[in-house]
């Protein structure tokens, strides 16, 4: 059972080691996108906390479109195959990755 | 030449053939099945099931060091090419501004990362080596090339089965999570709404980013490294907006090829001596446990966190932390708005996702070091 | 440094320049003529042109072991890479469904490979040791890759003057085919039509074609496996529906880099020592003759059927079951539309043609086995 | 001339093994189609041997517009060169597979 | 094991960590940041910045001989096989026309080759060996694919300054030529206008320009002839018009690839011991020395040949004789229209930019042959 | 001091083989361009040198139309980056290679 205690240190270890490695990445993060943020932001964009109703709107609205077009994606997809997954994941992974980030760039850079 | 010296070279396909070629033939099929009617990752089962049957017709000699699957493997695989290479096209396809919009979400890909280590637990309950013990955990990262890579280096006689129990489990991640979701979960709790109010991010930080998050991984573990270059490499060529050209070829011509060998090469190490025995069925199983452990261990996590904030983190978010991008986060998402049309995760799944993508990968490195260390490799 | 010993070396170039070097750039120029300006197969011949041009300048050094061409040959045509690849895209392109809609048609594509016995008859009669003779015959099999393949196994030594009748014949079949087609048909067997009732064939028949088709030709037939599961794996790819990023990276980049190196690669075998002599003559005039051998077998065989049939079959199609995708099926069809118009038999012609595509690989194969077996290699 | 004697028992043998390969896979063929045919398929499109008239009428009419459209490829072909051939081999070859495919599938999957 | 023997192994990234790595890091950054944020030939500068950060973080393994950055460098930089590809590339991207019209302006593509030598010569002087010192003059071809080729072969332990020294001037000259180009030239002499009246050129002259240059040049520098025949392939697949899926492989697949491997090979080698010292900042003066002294030559050359000419030639065209192609060209015809708006001298530009072009090859053949002579190589 | 008599040589040697290249290729391309004329050229021509008004009016409308269109792209350009360079030099080299193209066709082979 000498294998057991290692892989128990192991265990210990591993999920430490992530954990603190992840806690830095955090603070790097935190670091990273309070220094390298736009510059020429305007004052009401540069308090995020309390978004204003406007874009609170903006945001349902574009979660409902979003909905929509999940749900109609789906509709599509479920006459085809039982898992309603998209046929492979690399594309699909591409597809939400653009997805994400049309939706992100609306969200993030083009707020009026 | 004689007729009687003749009829065995005319049938010597069939005399050597083995009901162990039968049985892999079938699971071939099998493969090649899921890949093509069930659509479960085809682009890697179908070339890993045709890879399989090749390696099982006798006398055919294409996985012999100079047979072209021996080629490819030698080309690809031992050198850890063709995942590295997978990476790159993944990282250019990979969007971080949800994770950097919301940087708390990256504790949700630590949590995702249990599986591994109590897999590996597991496996040396079942009497795995601890080498190859660790390679089994290794499918709990949820993430095929550093799976592919950790066991090419700790245990490359596993690497079929391991690349298969983890793609085969990456795509029944719809049936899987579902359940566990519902099971650890709430009503109250997947009916909580998340205010998306994120930081702006700038184009530079997404510049910056895969090159610190380089740097950081690289000097905390090394031996990460060459996975996290290549996805960050990926991106950087993707955000950077100055070489589409690179990028583009990232995504398509370099992940296609890279792909379509690298499952056949696994795919041609699938022969009766390394895959049919107890092991792989063994190796099954206890991947499904990593898939499983991970997913609870994220949903747990994300319970956690909602009673931290005082119940403004929906949990479910914490299954998408695993990995398996993009799919455990559309999930997620998923699970939400079913539960209420109106409430919309994606971007914090999506951002939690991210950063599983993340934590695996540095798991991985992490369990290679230490293991390494360990055995004295 | 003194001036007198300078001249020499600014005029190397010259002094070492032989008769050998002039013709055989002469031959690269023929083959870049004939592939730019009567566009036979410019895709081969004009890499293959190139590669020969390179050669044939003296200490360039490009055909060394660690020059570039000597890189390609060592990385692709010594592992049979190229050939591979290339079938990969091939299948990828191929349509087996006119085949599977009449079964019977197989038939004609193995009529089709007498040319390959018959040359290797005649070339050893012209004192063609057996190796040499069997890769000669198989010029036979009218496939380019099939043709590399079994010629870089059994003498390398030949493979230029092989790969270069095989490809120019390849295109010169308009000129080939036709006179032999009016020679041994009568007007009346020209102007049979055929009935195009076909079975409607479903996706899954097309799914498990090419699949079942590797088991049953790699059981029977070892030696061909890599060259039909190549095949068939393009084809599964492309039929399967899956897996469109695979596919399309087998029609277009996988297909086409592999066919420019494999042109530059054998182009640069061609030197003096090689090329240059009486045996090149005797291969090119021997290609021939297995052309005119095969189209004459396959309308025999042709006229044979249209005899059990009793009439009912048009002998042109026995002309397309030479291989020569898809030049020969095109050709028999446009034979018959040339006498009747309204005679269509394009669809017959196709299935014909995919036979002899599938014969051809067969034949290849078994040549190779039997060959090997009888020299003991 | 013991070379000439084994060429002669190669190409005997050789032909005998490729035609049994053949009548094989040609057996192998009806099987395959016959277990994996599409199981909805009408009654009267499970009888193709008699040929319904307006099947034939579709299908010569398919010829005929095929045999318009080789005309008119061949006719700007001619012009440019001598021989009636595409560019390349393998540009064709797609191309006619392409062709046959959709041909293929007019026939054999939307016939009304 | 025990907790203090972990704790070097957990820092080991930090301890390991030199200065020489942090300043080599530093280094990396700034080409990526000239690569992202200047857009300095960012398809190069970007991925041989991310290779050289690879390369300093410690204990990676990626340019061991079985890392990814040492597989990649053995199979395409000591192969010479990615600057090779790069030229097929950029030979189907080269335009012959102008330079064939006016067959004169070639005179220009010998003048600008004067900087090759001149930094060789000042080299030496700074007390770099022979090899090492016409390695660092090839800089001055102006050409990141002959700079490579050449730099290979007789000094690889210079490649990546050479290299970083050769891009980043390349996407300076707008910067560098300019101020050169108006201290060289009379106002008068800018504002000369040049008949464009060109002989037509004939497709069949571009198909048989790149055939018949190969040739030629192959006979008279047979050290040029893998890097002008790989551009000439280049040209002759685009100019023929009968190749498009290899011409289009060549300009896209094959040159995207190449170029992100190439930069990465090359960044991987910018460790500590090779890139940190006094002569790597000798080679980036004499870099730019090179530049300089480049196009100085061919502006005098340029002023000459309008004085022969009675002052039909505008002396500005000189400049592009350089090499650079396109940059230094278009730059001309900027500079001269700038002074005059309907001046407009595009074409001759562009003419005495591809001889450039051709110079630099056949500069960059001589200097290997006269220079591997010398040291008995 | 051996080695700079050595690099002095070299130059001398160098510079001397590559003007000597240059010139024999010089002779090449005009036997080329000789040779592999098109036969077909109509007498006017086949006098280049004495440049037709059309012509010189075509070219001069071209001249500023390309004007135009650089001036417009740096325009474009100045805004986004300090160097009027284009992204890279593989995309501009390939777009100023077309339009090189364009135009060379443009001024040879369509002249009316
Ligand atoms: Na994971
Ligand atoms: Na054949
Ligand atoms: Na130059």
């Amino acid at each position: 059972m000498n294998n057991l205690l290692l892989s128990l240190q192991i265990t210990a270890l591993g999920m430490g080691l992530v954990f603190g490695a992840i806690i830095l990445l955090w603070l790097m993060m935190i670091l990273l996108t309070t220094f390298t943020a736009d510059k020429q932001t305007q004052p009401e964009e540069s308090a995020p906390p309390q978004a204003d109703p406007v874009t609170q709107t903006g945001f349902k609205a574009q979660a409902a479109a979003l909905a929509v077009a999940i749900a109609l994606a789906e509709q599509g997809q479920s006459a085809a195959h039982p898992l309603p997954e998209p046929p492979t994941a690399i594309v699909s992974a591409w597809q939400l990755g653009m997805r994400t980030s049309q939706r992100a760039q609306k969200g993030n850079f083009r707020r009026p | 030449m004689d007729l009687s010296s003749l009829l065995p070279e005319l049938l010597k396909g069939f005399t050597h053939f083995t009901i162990g070629n039968a049985v892999m033939i079938t699971a071939a099929l099998v493969l090649i099945y899921l890949a093509v009617f069930k659509e479960i990752e085809p682009v890697l089962l179908m070339p890993i099931g045709f890879g399989c049957l090749l390696a099982n017709i006798p006398l055919a000699g294409m996985t012999a060091v100079e047979g072209m699957m021996g080629v490819l493997y030698n080309a690809g695989i031992k050198t850890e090419l063709f995942p590295l290479l997978i990476f790159v096209g993944v990282g250019a396809m990979i969007d971080f501004s949800p994770l950097l919009a919301q940087p708390r979400m990256v504790l949700l890909g630590a949590a995702g990362q249990f599986g591994i280590f109590g897999t590996l637990i597991l496996a040396v309950l079942l009497g795995f080596p601890l080498n190859q013990a660790a390679s089994i955990g290794v499918i709990g990262a949820i993430d095929g090339p550093t799976s592919i890579f950790v066991a090419t280096k700790l245990a490359p006689e596993l690497l079929a089965p391991i690349a298969v129990a983890a793609y085969s489990y990456m795509s029944l991640i719809p049936i899987i999570q579902p359940p566990l979701m519902k099971l650890l979960t709430t009503k109250k709790e997947r009916l909580i709404k998340m205010d998306y109010a994120p930081k702006p991010i700038s184009k530079t930080t997404l510049i910056f980013f895969p090159i610190v998050l380089t740097i950081v991984v690289g000097l905390l573990v090394p031996e990460a490294t060459p996975l996290i270059s290549m996805l960050m490499l990926g991106n950087l060529l993707k955000m950077s907006g100055v070489v589409d050209r690179l990028s583009k070829a990232a995504e398509n011509e370099i992940i296609n090829i890279a792909t379509l060998f690298l499952g056949l090469a696994i795919g041609s190490t699938m022969n009766e001596a390394a895959f049919l025995n107890f092991d792989t069925g063994k190796i099954m199983a206890l991947g499904l446990f990593a898939f499983v452990l991970d997913t609870v261990a994220g949903l747990l996590f994300g319970k956690l966190m909602c009673f931290i904030s005082g119940g403004k983190i929906n949990p479910l978010i914490g299954a998408a932390g695993i990995s398996a991008f993009p799919m455990a986060g559309r999930l997620a998402a998923k699970t939400a708005s079913d539960e209420d049309p109106d409430n919309f995760i994606l971007m914090h799944a999506m951002g939690a996702n991210t950063a599983g993508q993340l934590g695996s990968v540095i798991a991985g490195g992490i369990l290679l070091s230490v293991v390494s260390k360990m055995l004295g490799l």
